[in-house]
């Protein structure tokens, strides 16, 4: 029952804050509603026993990358409305229609084949001590790949911040 | 055998074209010579192999094999017989020349020589692949550096025509490829696991249809390289605008991929098509033969006169193997020596003259054995090998091909033999217009005959191009063998009978049984 | 009435398919760029959802590898963008087309 | 002495080898006396090996020098017979003259060097062929001395009519190499090997009549463009671009003579086809007749010699295709010497006119040039037929060998004998307008007579044009067929060999002949012995009707030129430039074309919007989506 009242609440807020970042002109309303959908979802992470994930979502995600975003949105200046007309002549129909397809097509293979597997007995228990263990065993390569992911990530990014188009005087 | 000679053989010009990339900026001087040397070592290691190279034995010799993945049967396996032993001394022999008739070349001469040295590391693989996985490798990576020989050191259509290069044979390719991978599912079929190696599916057992699908899918990336009329227009366009070493390489090494994979592959792998198609590839080479020869009478650029006359040439190349008779195969394997010679040394000499006149155009010149004597003898005595006279090198691989093609294609033959009389025609008929007459312009006047440099870069293919037609035995005794071993598994799978076979010729006037 | 599985994952679909109109119908690149970030995070929570349905943690941590991933990428896309716009002075991805056959 | 018969042609190769690199700096006379000594030495150790023969103790030897190619049974091999004797003596000898005279003629040249290289060479190649024991190399040498012809044709590079001549003159005899190579062909697969002894010896266990046929025409094919008769005739003339001595030695003496030893060294197969054989003997006599007209028209005083050494070689295929081989040989050598001495001659001419050679501006030379003249008198009756010297011999014999043939070779005698009767006419007027008569000299030339070095061997040549016909004379004693003894063994298994009828006939049929010499001889003398310089051309004053036909050399040139070379350009031109460019490459080209058009219309669909690519993408993923779902359903 309390998962229900917070599968509404939350789930409430996720869909409002995904649809006032899509339709909202101002991009810092935007970035603030998809804030608003990534802690509901830590929320629900926490529901389905992901504790470290719902812990690294909020710090990571709505913390970390979400502040980046307002920072840059301030940084280059686009933190006013914008012109929503659609310049392309086919895409916003298409877009819509093609959204509205997956939809139904989930809805259909919902319909037709949910998850098959029966539900476990009890469900995983996501501390910091099981994912570490799975981490340092199974996924050890793929684990130090993404430390060398991360390296790039930084190094490109600073030689990008550098890269002065303008030619120097 | 205590070293790998073959691998070293491939691997040591590879090694030196890192070499050469990797000398220091500041020492500009040390690029030729280093890479000289490079190439000089190669050249020995490839006279070493030609001379302990075992007469008494026609399979494959000095033999290296290592799995690289053996899931899917593709190996590291070199070996070197008759037939690939001479290509592998031609492309040895070729380089050093390329090398030393390039130092002119002052835009990016590092990597000008280290193209040169991957090339020639490219091609030697090539011929001494005896996995088709390896083979292709080769085949499809020495396009890379010829890329870039004529897209960036070539004359003002360098593009265009590297692309046109490129692409043609990258198309016959991909034939190739597709050929060789039904191949290797075959042979999964049939022996439960996948191979490439060469000595293996030469065991598979393909039924006559199939073979006809694989010799055409492995024909037209060979009759593409070769080239045989009607793929040839690639060849005169990347003639023309590839810089000399380019040229050289091009017609002295690299059609004969094209002759020797037809030889080694469509010959030994498919047999039976081999026999009945072999009417249809000699046809198509005798209207080479002549087409080349037609063609390059009336052309006003001598480097494409060259370049079709190295059409016709290796249509006959091509009528020799298909004619199917020990004769005819091994003058088109001393053929291939031979024009890599004397064609190689034709580009050197269009080289030469470009160089001091800047112009291809045979009417731009006239009279000039006045000043360029010795050029001039030179240029005549290659015309002569060319046109193949007795005595040098180019008759000895004729000879043998008319004769040995006229057992099995005898209409064929008798046309071909006009292609002797028309290469006299092109030939004489541009020496006339270039080298004698009046010296009617200043241009011309103001020519000076080669230098040292130059003669040392000729003399050494002169004296092959008279060693060979005067004294071919130790190449024929080489070369035989390996024929031999081809014809009778071609006699063994097929019941075919060559018409003309080494056994049946005498040489002395003693009876001869009828 | 239990939440069952069916649920989450309706709503994972659901924020997708918000996520993706806003790809194609938003051509400011930072919201479309956070469009994607929202994309992840519907399949993200089907990670979890889908693991804790069966009992298995990896779905966890594939949703660990999927964040660190994100945010490698919003570094570097945030860099593209920031050298863009110095170049462009212009947000919207529909003036980046030079690219046009 | 025969094992090392190789030194005949090494010695004139290690000449010419030498001179190459040295002729140039040892300049005049070392290189011309270097290259002399050499192929005298080959005669003379021609002459000491062949010192067997001449007392009839003589075996025929072959002798293996090393394998060249033995897949085709064609190895370095000589052949030391009576036969291939005879030819090394010839070339030898007459060439040892022939190089002591260049090294006068060639003075002041300044290739001097670079000429008796070439001329060394010549020489070599020439032993090569008549040495060869098998086809292959026969074949060798045939191609080489080719090589030689060209290169001394076309000695002074600089005239472009030198340059042409010397190329027109390879390529001809290119055209007839076309058919002695597939004649060889046939010879590999009939016989398995290309070795004289195999194919030779009897050669009708392998071959039928028909084969035969077939590979005589093409061995003949190639005879006729080496040794210049119809239809391949027509590069000789021009090749007198080439200095003096070339015209006398290749184009007069040897290598033109080498289809004629062709035939006679492959008797044995022409004898299987009386088709091959008749053809050979009726080109010989038309060729004989046909040149012979020409040369009543011609001006040039080398040109008139270059059409009598073309209905000569006439009258040698005649013989050899009445299967009179050894009266063939016997002119063969007879011609040598004195056609060789007449080109020297006119070379000596040349010479002291300032290298003139329009017999229009000679005339009178007799008294300034007393040796050269009293020489040529000996030429002159040689080659028209007056006994005893040697044409007379050699000629009649071979005349007489055709009348005894019968059928249609009597057809052919009539022939022969009419050519005899012109032969005299023209080399009279040939002797009438240069030695005889007025001078018409340009003014300020000054003839003077030639050094001692250049008439020392046109007197041996004299002598030899004077008595070698002796050696085989119908007669018996003292003066026996000594020469036919000698070839003899060469023919052993030549069973149709022909010999000059017995009786009376050869008497009354030499009478004949030499009635018909004297008759032309007094012709000339009356038309031409006030000739003046207006009045050269042949029979009247200006070149009417058919002369002027005839004065063109029947225009076979300019035939040959717009029937067969200009539309053979055309078609390369076409070919090349509209065939190849278009056709082929243009289908090429087409499909990078339409690639690139299909390429064009596909371009919309890149419009560069990122949004656009994402829609698309989209859509395909739900594409996808719905293709699971219909498979799921389905």
């Amino acid at each position: 029952m309390v998962e229900l009242v917070l599968f509404i609440v939350f789930g409430a807020i996720a869909l409002a804050g995904a649809l006032s970042m899509v339709l909202h002109p101002n991009p810092v309303h935007g970035a603030l509603g998809l804030m608003a959908t990534m802690l509901s979802i830590a929320v629900f992470y926490v529901v389905n026993s992901g504790h470290f994930i719902a812990a690294v979502q909020v710090v990571v995600y709505a913390g970390a990358v979400m502040t980046l975003f307002l920072f840059v949105i301030m940084l280059i200046g686009v933190d006013r409305h914008e012109n929503l007309e659609e310049s392309l002549p086919i895409q916003r129909p298409l877009a819509i229609a093609v959204g509205i397809a997956f939809l139904v097509l989930l809805g259909l293979i919902g319909g037709n084949a949910w998850i098959t597997a029966p539900e476990a007995a009890s469900p995983p228990n996501g501390t910091v001590e099981n994912i570490a263990d799975l981490l340092f065993t199974d996924w050890l390569l793929p684990f130090e790949v993404t430390t060398l992911l991360l390296i790039i990530a930084s190094v490109g990014a600073v030689a990008l911040a550098q890269y002065d188009p303008r030619p120097k005087e | 055998m205590d070293f790998n000679v073959l691998s070293l053989l491939i691997w040591l010009p590879v090694a030196g074209a890192a070499i050469v990339i990797g000398l220091p900026r500041r020492r500009p001087e040390l690029v030729v010579p280093v890479a000289f040397a490079l190439s000089i070592l190669t050249l020995g290691l490839a006279g070493f192999v030609v001379v302990d190279f075992d007469l008494s034995n026609p399979g494959f010799q000095f033999v290296e094999k290592t799995a690289i993945w053996s899931d899917l049967g593709i190996d590291y396996n070199l070996g070197v017989d008759g037939i690939s032993l001479f290509l592998v001394a031609l492309t040895s022999f070729l380089f050093p020349i390329a090398i030393v008739a390039s130092v002119n070349i002052t835009d990016r001469r590092k990597e000008f020589m280290a193209t040169l040295l991957l090339l020639e590391g490219a091609l030697i693989g090539v011929f001494l692949s005896l996995d088709l996985i390896l083979f292709f490798v080769f085949f499809e990576v020495l396009l890379v550096p010829m890329y870039f020989l004529i897209g960036l050191w070539g004359g003002e259509r360098r593009l265009e025509a590297a692309l046109k290069f490129f692409l043609y044979t990258a198309l016959g390719s991909a034939f190739l490829l597709v050929g060789i991978i039904f191949l290797s599912a075959q042979a999964n079929d049939q022996f439960g696991s996948p191979t490439f190696n060469y000595l293996e599916l030469l065991n598979l057992d393909i039924s006559t249809t199939t073979q006809y699908w694989l010799f055409a899918a492995f024909g037209i990336a060979f009759a593409i390289k070769v080239p045989l009329f009607p793929f040839h227009t690639w060849l005169p366009d990347a003639h023309t605008e590839a810089p000399t070493a380019g040229s050289v390489i091009l017609a002295g090494v690299l059609l004969k991929m094209g002759t020797y994979g037809f030889l080694r592959f469509n010959l030994n792998l498919f047999p039976h098509a081999a026999v009945e198609l072999a009417g249809f590839l000699a046809a198509l080479a005798v209207v080479g033969i002549i087409y080349g020869a037609v063609v390059a009478i009336v052309q006003p650029d001598i480097k494409r006169l060259v370049a079709y006359s190295s059409v016709s040439h290796l249509g006959f190349v091509i009528l020799g193997i298909f004619a199917l008779t020990s004769q005819g195969v091994s003058g088109g394997v001393i053929q291939m020596v031979n024009h890599g010679l004397t064609t190689g040394a034709l580009f050197l000499l269009v080289g030469m003259i470009y160089e001091r006149r800047h112009t291809r155009e045979i009417s731009a010149y006239g009279g000039i054995q006045k000043v360029m004597p010795l050029f001039a003898g030179f240029f005549l005595f290659t015309v002569f090998a060319s046109a193949g006279l007795p005595g040098l090198n180019g008759f000895v691989g004729e000879f043998l091909i008319l004769l040995g093609s006229y057992a099995r294609h005898p209409i064929l033959a008798i046309i071909a033999a006009v292609g002797v009389l028309l290469a006299a025609v092109y030939l004489l008929w541009a020496y006339e217009r270039v080298f004698t007459g009046e010296l009617d312009s200043d241009e011309n006047r103001a020519l000076t005959d080669i230098g040292v440099r130059e003669i040392g870069i000729l003399v050494p293919i002169v004296a092959l191009i008279i060693f060979l037609g005067v004294y071919p035995k130790p190449v024929l005794d080489r070369i035989e063998p390996a024929v031999e071993r081809v014809l009778d598994r071609i006699e063994d799978r097929t019941g075919f009978d060559s018409p003309l076979r080494i056994s049946d010729v005498t040489t002395d006037g003693v009876e001869v049984t009828p | 009435m239990d939440v069952t599985a069916g649920w989450y994952l309706a709503l994972g679909a659901a924020l997708f398919v918000i996520g993706a109109s806003g790809m194609l119908l938003r051509r400011n690149a930072l919201v479309m760029f956070m469009s994607i970030e929202l994309m992840l995070n519907a399949v993200n929570l089907n990670f979890v959802v889908i693991g804790r349905h069966t009992g298995d943690l990896n779905g966890q941590v594939a949703v660990f590898f999927v964040m660190v991933v994100a945010a490698a990428e919003v570094v570097v896309g945030l860099a593209i963008m920031i050298a863009v716009f110095r170049r462009r002075a212009s947000a919207s991805v529909d003036d980046l087309a030079t690219l046009k056959g | 002495m025969v094992d090392y018969i190789w030194i005949i042609i090494a010695l004139p190769l290690t000449g010419a080898v030498f001179l190459h690199f040295f002729g140039t700096r040892m300049g005049e006379p070392a290189a011309g006396a270097v290259a002399s000594a050499t192929i005298g030495l080959s005669f003379l150790y021609a002459l000491a090996a062949a010192a067997d023969f001449f007392t009839g103790s003589g075996e025929a030897e072959a002798v293996h020098l090393f394998d060249w190619i033995p897949a085709l049974g064609a190895n370095a091999q000589l052949l030391w017979d009576p036969l291939s004797a005879v030819m090394t003596l010839t070339v030898t000898g007459v060439g040892t003259l022939i190089h002591v005279y260049s090294i006068g003629y060639m003075h002041g040249d300044p290739r001097y060097g670079r000429f008796f290289t070439n001329l060394n060479f010549f020489a070599a190649s020439m032993l090569i062929l008549v040495l060869a024991d098998n086809f292959g190399l026969l074949f060798v040498g045939w191609e080489l001395v080719g090589l030689s012809s060209y290169m001394l044709i076309s000695f002074w590079f600089t005239r472009p009519s030198a340059a042409a001549a010397g190329k027109k003159a390879f390529i001809v005899n290119r055209v007839g190499d076309v058919g002695f190579l597939v004649g060889l062909m046939l010879i590999l697969a009939n016989f398995n090997t290309l070795t004289y002894g195999a194919v030779l010896e009897n050669p009708a266990r392998f071959v039928t009549a028909g084969t035969a046929t077939a590979i005589t025409l093409l061995l003949l094919l190639g005879a006729v463009g080496k040794s210049a008769q119809i239809p391949l005739f027509f590069w000789l003339p021009d090749a007198m671009e080439g200095p003096t001595p070339v015209s006398a030695l290749i184009h007069a003496a040897t290598m033109v003579t080498a289809g004629v030893y062709m035939v006679a060294r492959t008797a044995s197969l022409f004898e299987l086809s009386s088709f091959s054989a008749g053809t050979v003997a009726t080109i010989g006599a038309f060729t004989a007749l046909f040149a012979a007209t020409i040369a009543l028209t011609q001006r040039d005083i080398k040109r008139v010699l270059a059409y009598s050494t073309i209905s000569q070689l006439g009258y040698m295929f005649l013989a050899v295709g009445s299967g009179a081989y050894i009266a063939g040989i016997f002119h063969l050598v007879t011609h040598a010497f004195f056609k060789a001495l007449l080109f020297l001659g006119s070379g000596s001419v040349i010479h002291a006119l300032n290298d003139e050679q329009d017999m229009a501006k000679m005339g009178g030379l007799r008294k300034v040039m007393p040796v050269t003249h009293a020489t040529m008198v000996v030429g002159w009756l040689a080659i028209i037929g007056i006994p005893p010297l040697a044409g007379f011999w050699s000629k009649d014999e071979i005349l007489a060998i055709a009348f005894g043939e019968g059928g249609w070779f009597t057809f052919l005698w009539v022939i022969g004998l009419i050519t005899a009767l012109l032969t005299a006419v023209y080399m009279t007027r040939w002797m009438y307008l240069t030695f005889w008569g007025e001078s018409r000299w340009e003014d300020g030339v000054e003839p003077h007579e030639s050094p001692p070095i250049m008439t020392v061997p046109l007197i041996g040549l004299a002598v030899g044009g004077a008595f070698f016909g002796l050696l085989n004379t119908p007669f018996r004693g003292p003066l026996r067929p000594a020469f036919e003894h000698f070839l003899e063994p060469s023919f052993e298994g030549v069973i149709a060999m022909a010999h000059i009828p017995s009786g009376a006939t050869p008497w009354n049929l030499a009478t004949i002949s030499v009635v018909a010499a004297a008759l032309g001889a007094l012709f000339a003398y009356r038309r031409y012995r006030g000739a003046r310089a207006y009045e050269i051309p042949p029979f009247a004053s200006k070149r009417t009707g058919v002369w002027r036909w005839v004065g063109a050399g029947y225009y076979v040139d300019d035939i040959i030129g717009n029937l067969l070379v200009l539309p053979g350009k055309l078609v390369a031109a076409w070919t090349a430039f509209v065939f190849d460019n278009e056709v082929i490459d243009g289908s090429v080209r087409a499909v990078g074309g339409g690639v690139r058009r299909i390429g064009g219309w596909l371009r919309p669909l890149q419009t560069g919007f990122v949004r656009s690519y994402a829609a698309v993408t989209f859509a395909g993923v739900v594409g996808l989506l719905v293709w699971f779902v219909a498979r799921g359903v389905g």
